[in-house]
């Protein structure tokens, strides 16, 4: 194998020798630096590959020949290979990426930047601690050198900041070091940590100068204004090489340094980048320019890796899994980042809308965003479970809190950048992407993916299965030249294949029956919403990955036997939805705060998660039962992950304009069907934690008000809503308070409600925004007062609604009222009369827009510029009928779903439940026959009818007169037309409980926390002396810090 | 007390004061010639801790001629290694003080100013 | 064989019905100083709509919008036990208890609602809303007396309710649980829809509220509904919270004055604003409700 | 002034934090372990007569090649940074400079080159090396530009010194990997007698590259800057 000198010699030699070809032709000298480059990779990927494959000792090359301490000694083990090997690679891609900067400046340049690569190399190798400074010294220098590649005032005057700033520093670390040397009598790393230093008088400061300058070398928050300014004005090439080679080595120094400190230093470092990770990640939320947010997100990122250094201790064998698969995630992603901000070349990230018409880019992006914020598959995924998981096991829940609050500031930023990334773009000026500019983002990219897979293996905590669903969104991705037809056959397939292999192969021989049903819901009901996608043109491309990954999530709630699993399928389902949602073309702002609220739930849920393991040491979802002294917490922490799914009172603010603005066939799938994932979760955490242990008892009662109240609340809200699809949005916050009081009841009647309603629910729900997004694809329009009259163009559609409302309102004789017969008898029979008279208000109040639905749409005179309608695609109507008759069964024969649930649930409740005497079913209080009432009922009907058929001859049919408006007003005339604000009156009585007080108060907070921030980061004065003096604060406070100074 | 004030504590304290006097210029001057001296002198001092360091009462340079016999020269001569790192700290002093130099003379070039207040575009 | 007894049971309730709009109409006349009409003029309005012979429609609800309506009342007296103790006259209220019956009523709403709606005159839409916020208000004490009765009495089959009351005027809702009646009763005048309550179909003034877009045997389908409908809300309460009827007699006299009460409001006091109305609901009856259910 | 009070205070700190950095020092009575071995072995090992020739060169020559690195990279950058944009850079018009200053420097130039020169070869017997010498010539030069500030030199003869006496070193150093004990080891053609010109293996051939290199960096780094002056 070549010698790691060779690196060196290699680099300087021909570094030196470009001088010879200044004149010369350039592509020359750059092939020459080019191949250089490569063949250091070579080599450093050669000894990665010795370490990994077989058992390679860690050498030591002595140079001149002396053994140290009396000569410079390099060491080549396993660790410094790794870190060699991702700075040369990035070098490398940096070297293709800056191709034209090079060309264009001259050989000074490549040599420049060749010999930052050989510092850095140096850097990580030496062991000696002078040598160290030195070549430190060297990568600084050309890294000044290289902000200047484009001769811009701004990166002047940074470049000066950067100066002064590591000028200061390296002084600091040339002080200690020589008092290091005086104390310690050798400038060898090894010895040095041999050596007592931290004892003698003055050794101990002289340690602290040393790890106090190579923390500042990490450009700690707050003393680190001249880094955000260098990333902001250098080209963003620049950046990706600082934040990826230069910060990655900075941290190789810390962690070759740190056992001089020994484990005194653990702490302070913990400490510091607590401060970096929130202090940067916090005032990134304000920033608008892309490459200083990417700065913020570097510094952020460098001060979670410094906190988990500071923490390898507790994670044990743990650390270095943690370590490598956080911090390559960053390496790769931010790399990424930079090169993509450096083809767009837009300073603003309002304008990076210009991708628009690029989906290569966008997905890129969009990979390397997710990345950063560890969302499945991504390889930091993995790290921050077992980060948590580890801390939690140790019982750390302070860091816990601090890493999610941060990871959540960071998860703003980027995901706002992220939406204003797909916003549509009026300006249509054409971005050209030059090849040897998007290759280097393309093959990171792609490590990402190798990585993802990689670590999922390594962290064992994931079986090749799970990689199926991954395996067919791919697949579905490369053919996405494929037209919607084709691809739509695939999805139902998949799908279907799913169904069949999950429900049919695995829970009915179980006789499992909550999965069963849940099965049904997400998988049948996925296969029926994918019907309307046949009505879609074009390519629609990305969609269908997605689709398939939103579902295999879903299913893999259901399959999830751990922790790890649930979590898994959790954050992957909503990350799906998200991007499905974001599609939408005004969907945007919604759909940030979508997974804003959603991230913040999923975070709890982790933290839920971590405590549970740390009291029961078991990631099996069983386990929750054990959970007995943080019963609560677990609980509470869990729960308000699922509330935000289903949007509970106090964090529905997401839902209403999700839906809405969704395409409108992915809002009956996330209507109907993923919000059903939170009942699904929140029934497993209450068999785990409600049932089997009494330590949370008094919890479902809370739950209980909640969900009335937002059954109130929802219902109130939705009456006023002119948008259709709001308003059967609004409904659904209304009906999930509704399960979700079922649920909290903790009676065998409650969870009959709420489980046999979730299926109702699924079914009209899915009916009346199927025919609801029927009707727009033909009137084009969304607000309800513009339609009217429908009922003779769209009958069909017609029968679909009058179902879908006569169901949800709850009327004998269809379904809808097995649920409220139900729930008065488990009402009374619990005792809770209060909530469960809210609950019937709520119920009753959904008449007003049931009624103001069907009318506004099918009744009343029709629009003239409606008359030629035709009734909706038939690809809208097939999944209609098919839950029509559903219903129209469920409705004849409650007992074919009620009566097996309820022997599901007597193994939890047993003695309660009703009693069937034939199609009977009785409680203690009351009784119902669904099949006799559907009886009379059509005889009844059948007889009137027949009685005013015979008396009512020769009836003729008229038209309506078009009196519908009372007075024209020249400007919005439709405010005169009756409906309009059909419930005026009753919001003058009642308005006031639609008042939108919960969206102004988080308005308030997000909006409090940009003023703070501004206030912050006004002490970034640019100005490069103020910057010093940070540094010089920065190390007085920390000195006094250390010695207990304050 | 006169023990105390040999050239060493001597050295010691001049560098001290040095470097004071350098970090002062750096953070209080407004004008960039004046603060890039100020490095130059913390720099400086620097380099006179580090001579003084190695620095031993009575002793010769490093250098084996007449003047030192090899035999017993570890006892004649002063600590080689710190002059040596002196010697290396003050070229990179010299190359970063030049890069520094460049630097204003180019502002200077742009913006006709050497106020280092006027250069604070990039903030926040 | 039962069929029979159902379809006589009807027969008498829409008699009875008649006579009582009638008779009702000719004493709010006299309240108000006037004559009035012969107490069998509703027979009269009755026969001539149903006799009518020019029908027009509006489409298909138009058409079944009165069927529905029909259907409601009709069902309502369909799952309602009327005389305690007679197997003949308990109807079909074996399918179903209380809740279905309260859950009964909004079916006939519903299709008067599409089938007005369906008319497209916006007068009659304006009424339907009306209705429908005033009904919602209407049903929050009536809500909250039968959970309490449900409470009292431990079910919520009206059989049982009435058994539990029979032995003498002490054992009737009314002295059991004078709170959850008088909710109960207050919300009766908004269910019966005359004065004050009565802005939805107001009928003084013409032509206002859903009724007037319907005429000929539809509108005859309608006041046979109102007929039949207004004597079984009256039942309802009566087995509710006046001890039931053992026989046809107590039925006619606990009905008639139940059904006399609202007229007699109606008769004294003026008509509310729909907001106002709406409010009025929600204090003083829902207040009552509530302390029926805590001090039951 | 508020502002310079609190930094008289931060100010304060930093003395207090390096007075106590040297709080432990009690002057050195003997030399310290690996500086006993310099001294004892090095005459033996390099066979430097100058020591400290023999650890900057030898011991820590790894340093040194970094440190002629950092000159030369300052001296690249200065270059690139400096380069004249605008070719016509005739209407320059420079001081005028007194006939003394123009007569001495004729003299003392070639002097002084040939005083650095002597200084860097050297190097290993007597107080200097490399670095001093190549900073002599590199002042000569500077004395000529500014007595004669129209003669022009062109970068492409100093680049092509760098370059040579850059490769050089480095060629030196791998010719220590190969024959001998590691990268930077002098001993690849015999130590030769001790004390004499013709001694210390490599040590004379090193210093001459770094005289030659740092000669010209610094030759550059002036140029770079003279042509950048335009007083008018």
């Amino acid at each position: 194998m070549v010698g790691p000198i060779y690196i060196i010699a290699i680099s300087l030699g021909t570094a030196f020798s470009l001088g010879f070809f200044k004149k010369a032709n350039r592509n020359i000298s750059f092939g020459l630096m080019f191949f250089a480059m490569a063949f250091v990779t070579f080599i450093s990927g050669q000894w990665l590959y010795a370490f990994l494959s077989h058992q390679q000792e860690t050498i030591q090359i002595f140079t001149a020949g002396f053994k140290p301490p009396f000569s410079i000694s390099l060491q080549m083990g396993f660790h410094e290979a790794v870190f060699l090997t991702m700075i040369n690679v990035l070098g490398l891609l940096s070297a293709i990426y800056l191709f034209d900067h090079l060309k264009e400046k001259g050989a000074n340049m490549m040599m420049v930047f060749m010999l930052l690569f050989m510092g850095l190399n140096v850097v990580v190798m030496t062991r000696d601690i002078f040598n160290l400074f030195v070549f430190l010294e060297i990568s600084s220098i050309t890294l000044v050198g290289l902000i200047i590649l484009e001769k811009k005032q701004d990166a002047i005057s940074s470049g000066f900041k950067y100066l002064i700033a590591s000028g200061i520093i390296s002084q600091i670390l040339l002080i200690g070091i020589i008092a290091a040397y005086y104390y310690g009598g050798s400038l060898f790393i090894n010895d040095m940590v041999d050596s007592n230093l931290l004892f003698v008088k003055g050794g101990s400061v002289a340690v602290f100068l040393i790890l106090i300058a190579v923390v500042l070398e990490l450009k700690p928050f707050p003393a680190n204004g001249w880094a955000l300014d260098v990333y902001q004005s250098a080209t963003p090439g620049i950046g990706a090489i600082v934040s990826g080679a230069v910060a990655t080595t900075s941290l190789f120094i810390l962690y070759k340094l740190l056992p001089i400190g020994g484990d005194a230093w653990l702490l302070p470092i913990g400490i510091t980048g607590v401060i970096s990770f929130l202090g940067s990640n916090f005032l990134g939320i304000n920033q608008k320019n892309a490459n200083r947010i990417l700065g913020y997100s570097s510094i952020g990122q460098v001060g979670l890796l410094m906190i988990i250094m500071s923490l390898s201790k507790d994670l044990g064998d743990k650390f270095e899994f943690v370590f490598f698969s956080i911090l390559i995630s960053h390496y790769l992603a931010k790399a990424g980042l930079f090169w993509i901000s450096g083809i767009i070349n837009k300073d603003e990230i309002g304008q990076w809308n210009i991708i628009k018409n690029k989906p290569g880019l966008i997905v890129l992006t969009g990979v390397f965003m997710l990345t950063l914020l560890g969302l499945p598959p991504f390889p930091s995924f993995y790290g921050k479970w077992e980060l948590i998981m580890n801390l939690a096991h140790s019982g750390n829940f302070t860091w816990i809190a601090i890493i999610l609050l941060g990871s959540f500031f960071e998860a703003i930023y980027l995901l706002r950048w992220f939406g204003k990334t797909l916003m549509n773009n009026e300006n249509s000026e054409e971005l050209i992407v030059k090849f040897h500019k998007i290759f280097p983002a393309v093959i990171s990219s792609f490590l990402i993916l190798m990585f993802s897979f990689l670590t999922a293996r390594w962290s064992g905590l994931m079986s090749v299965k799970y990689f199926i669903p991954f395996a067919i969104a791919l697949l579905l991705f490369a053919l996405d030249f494929l037209p919607v037809f084709i691809k739509n056959i695939m999805a139902i397939a998949t799908v279907s294949w799913y169904s069949y292999v999950l429900i049919y192969q695995t829970y009915i021989p179980e006789n499992d029956i909550l999965r069963i049903i849940f099965g049904f819901i997400f998988l049948i009901g996925a296969i029926l919403l994918l019907f309307p996608g046949f009505t879609f043109k074009g390519k629609r491309r990305g969609f269908y990955p997605l689709v398939i990954l939103m579902f295999s999530g879903l299913a893999g709630l259901i399959e999830a036997r751990t922790t790890f699993q649930f979590f898994f399928a959790w954050e992957m389902m909503t990350l799906a939805s998200y991007l499905l949602i974001i599609r939408g073309k005004n969907a945007k702002k919604t759909s940030f705060s979508y997974i804003l609220f959603s991230m913040a739930g999923a975070f709890m849920m982790f933290i839920g998660f971590g405590l549970a393991y740390f009291e029961t040491g078991s990631i099996s979802l069983n386990a929750l039962a054990d959970v007995l002294i943080y019963a609560n917490w677990v609980y509470i922490l869990v729960a308000v992950g699922f509330l935000v799914k289903i949007a509970s009172l106090g964090v529905h603010i997401w839902l209403p304009d999700s839906y809405t603005e969704a395409d409108d066939d992915v809002t009956p799938m996330i209507s109907s069907i993923l919000v059903k994932s939170g009942v699904f979760g929140l029934i497993i955490l209450m068999l785990s934690m409600s049932l089997k242990n009494a330590a949370s008892s008094n919890i479902p009662y809370i739950l209980g008000w909640i969900g009335a109240l937002s059954a109130l609340i929802g219902n109130m809200l939705a009456i006023y809503q002119e948008d259709v699809k709001k308003l059967v949005a609004y409904s659904s916050i209304g009906i999930m308070g509704y399960i979700l009081f079922g649920l909290s009841m903790m009676s065998h009647l409650g969870w009959l409600t709420a489980i046999s309603y979730s299926i109702v629910h699924f079914l009209y729900k899915a009916l009346l925004f199927l025919a609801v997004a029927g009707i727009i694809y033909r009137t084009k329009t969304r607000n309800i007062y513009e339609m009217g009259g429908l009922i003779k163009r769209m009958p069909l559609s017609f029968i679909s609604v009058l179902i879908g409302i006569i169901t949800l309102a709850g009327m004998p004789p269809l379904v809808g009222f097995a649920g409220k017969w139900m729930f008065y008898n488990a009402v009374i029979l619990k005792g809770w009369y209060f909530q469960g008279a809210i609950v019937f208000f709520s119920g009753i109040v959904a008449f007003l827009y049931c009624f103001k639905l069907i009318h506004n749409i099918f009744l009343g005179p029709i629009k003239d510029n409606h008359r030629k309608l035709k009734e909706t695609s038939v690809w809208w109507l097939i999944p209609q009928f098919v839950l029509i008759i559903g219903i129209m069964i469920i409705s004849v024969y409650p007992k074919i779903i009620l009566e097996p649930i309820g022997l599901y649930l007597s193994m939890y409740f047993p003695g309660e439940g009703l009693v069937w005497a034939g199609t009977t079913a009785s409680t203690s209080l009351g009784y119902w026959d669904a099949t006799q009432i559907m009886m009379v009922f059509a005889g009844m009907f059948g007889v009137i009818f027949i009685i005013l058929f015979l008396m009512s001859r020769k009836v003729q049919v008229v038209e309506q007169f078009n009196i519908v408006f009372q007075a024209e007003r020249p400007e919005r005339p439709e405010t005169t037309h009756y409906a309009h604000n059909m419930y005026a009156p009753y919001n003058k009585a009642l308005g006031f409980l639609a008042a939108p007080f919960i969206t102004n108060s988080w308005e308030f907070i997000y909006e409090s926390f940009h003023a703070i921030g501004d206030q912050i980061r006004k002490f970034y004065t640019g100005n490069g002396q103020t910057y010093a003096l940070h540094i010089v604060m920065y190390v007085v406070a920390f000195y006094l810090f250390i010695n207990g100074g304050f | 007390m006169m023990e105390k004030l040999n050239i060493q504590n001597i050295g010691l304290t001049v560098g001290i004061l040095v470097i004071l006097v350098g970090l002062w210029g750096l953070l209080t001057q407004k004008n960039l010639i004046k603060i890039v001296i100020g490095f130059a002198l913390f720099d400086t001092g620097t380099h006179i801790l580090m001579v003084s360091i190695g620095y031993i009462k009575y002793r010769t340079a490093p250098i084996l001629d007449e003047a030192v016999d090899i035999r017993n020269a570890a006892k004649l001569v002063v600590d080689p290694i710190p002059q040596a790192l002196v010697l290396t700290a003050i070229v990179i002093g010299l190359g970063i003080t030049a890069l520094m130099l460049s630097y204003v003379l180019k502002m200077y070039q742009n913006k006709k100013s050497l106020e280092i207040n006027n250069y604070k575009d990039l903030k926040w | 064989m039962k069929i029979v007894y159902v379809l006589l049971g009807l027969f008498i309730i829409i008699n009875y019905g008649l006579l009582q709009a009638g008779v009702l109409r000719r004493i709010t006349a006299r309240v108000g100083k006037r004559i009035g009409v012969p107490f069998y003029q509703p027979y009269i309005d009755l026969i001539k709509n149903y006799a009518i012979r020019s029908q027009f429609s509006h489409g298909v609800m138009f058409y079944l919008g009165p069927v529905f309506r029909l259907s409601g009342g009709v069902g309502i007296f369909l799952f309602m036990p009327l005389i305690f103790g007679n197997e003949i006259f308990s109807n079909y209220s074996m399918a179903g208890d209380l809740i279905l019956i309260m859950y009964f009523m909004f079916i006939g709403m519903l299709g008067m609602a599409l089938g007005a709606g369906e008319g497209g005159h916006p007068y009659s839409i304006i009424g339907i809303t009306r209705g429908l916020s005033q009904f919602t208000t209407v049903e929050v004490p009536f809500t909250l007396a039968v959970i309490s009765i449900a409470i009292q009495y431990q079910t919520l089959s009206i059989t049982e309710i009435v058994a539990a009351q029979q032995g003498g005027i002490m054992h009737w809702t009314l002295m059991t649980n004078p709170l959850a009646t008088g909710a109960a009763m207050l919300s009766f005048l908004g269910m019966m829809m005359y004065a004050p309550f009565n802005v939805v179909n107001a009928p003084q003034e013409n032509p206002l509220g859903p009724p007037t877009e319907f005429h000929g045997t539809f509108l005859g389908m309608l006041q046979t509904n109102r007929v039949i409908l207004g004597v079984m809300e009256a039942i309802l309460f009566m087995n509710l919270f006046f001890g039931g009827a053992t026989n046809w007699g107590i039925l006619f006299i606990k009905a008639f004055l139940i059904y006399f009460y609202p007229v007699f409001v109606g008769a004294v006091f003026p008509r509310y604003r729909i907001d106002q109305s709406i409010r009025w609901f929600l204090y003083l009856p829902t207040a009552l409700g509530i302390l029926a259910i805590i001090f039951i | 002034m508020v502002k310079n009070a609190f930094i008289f205070l931060i100010l304060i700190g930093v003395a207090m934090i390096l007075v106590n950095l040297f709080a432990g020092f009690t002057g050195n009575v003997d030399l310290g372990q690996i500086a006993n071995h310099y001294v004892a072995n090095g005459p033996a090992e390099v066979g430097s007569a100058n020591i400290v020739t023999a650890v900057v060169v030898t011991y820590r020559g790894f340093d040194t090649l970094g440190e002629v690195t950092i000159l030369f990279l300052s001296a690249a950058i200065v270059g690139f940074f400096l380069k004249i944009e605008n070719t016509d850079n005739t209407e320059r018009n420079l001081k005028y400079t007194s006939e003394i200053l123009n007569t001495a420097s004729q003299v003392l130039v070639p002097i002084m080159i040939l005083f650095g020169v002597y200084v860097f070869i050297n190097g290993h017997l007597s107080p200097g090396g490399g670095f001093q010498g190549g900073a002599i010539i590199a002042s000569g030069l500077v004395l000529m530009f500014i007595a004669q500030p129209k003669k022009e030199i062109g970068h492409k003869l100093i680049n092509i010194i760098e370059s040579i006496s850059g490769v050089g070193f480095v060629l030196m150093g791998l010719a220590g990997v190969l024959f001998a004990g590691g990268f930077l080891d002098n001993n690849v053609i015999g130590l030769g007698k001790f004390g004499t010109l013709f001694s210390a293996g490599a040590i004379p051939i090193i210093y001459i590259f770094v005289g030659l290199k740092v000669g010209s960096e610094l030759t550059g780094i002036a140029l770079s800057l003279k042509e950048n002056q335009n007083e008018a």
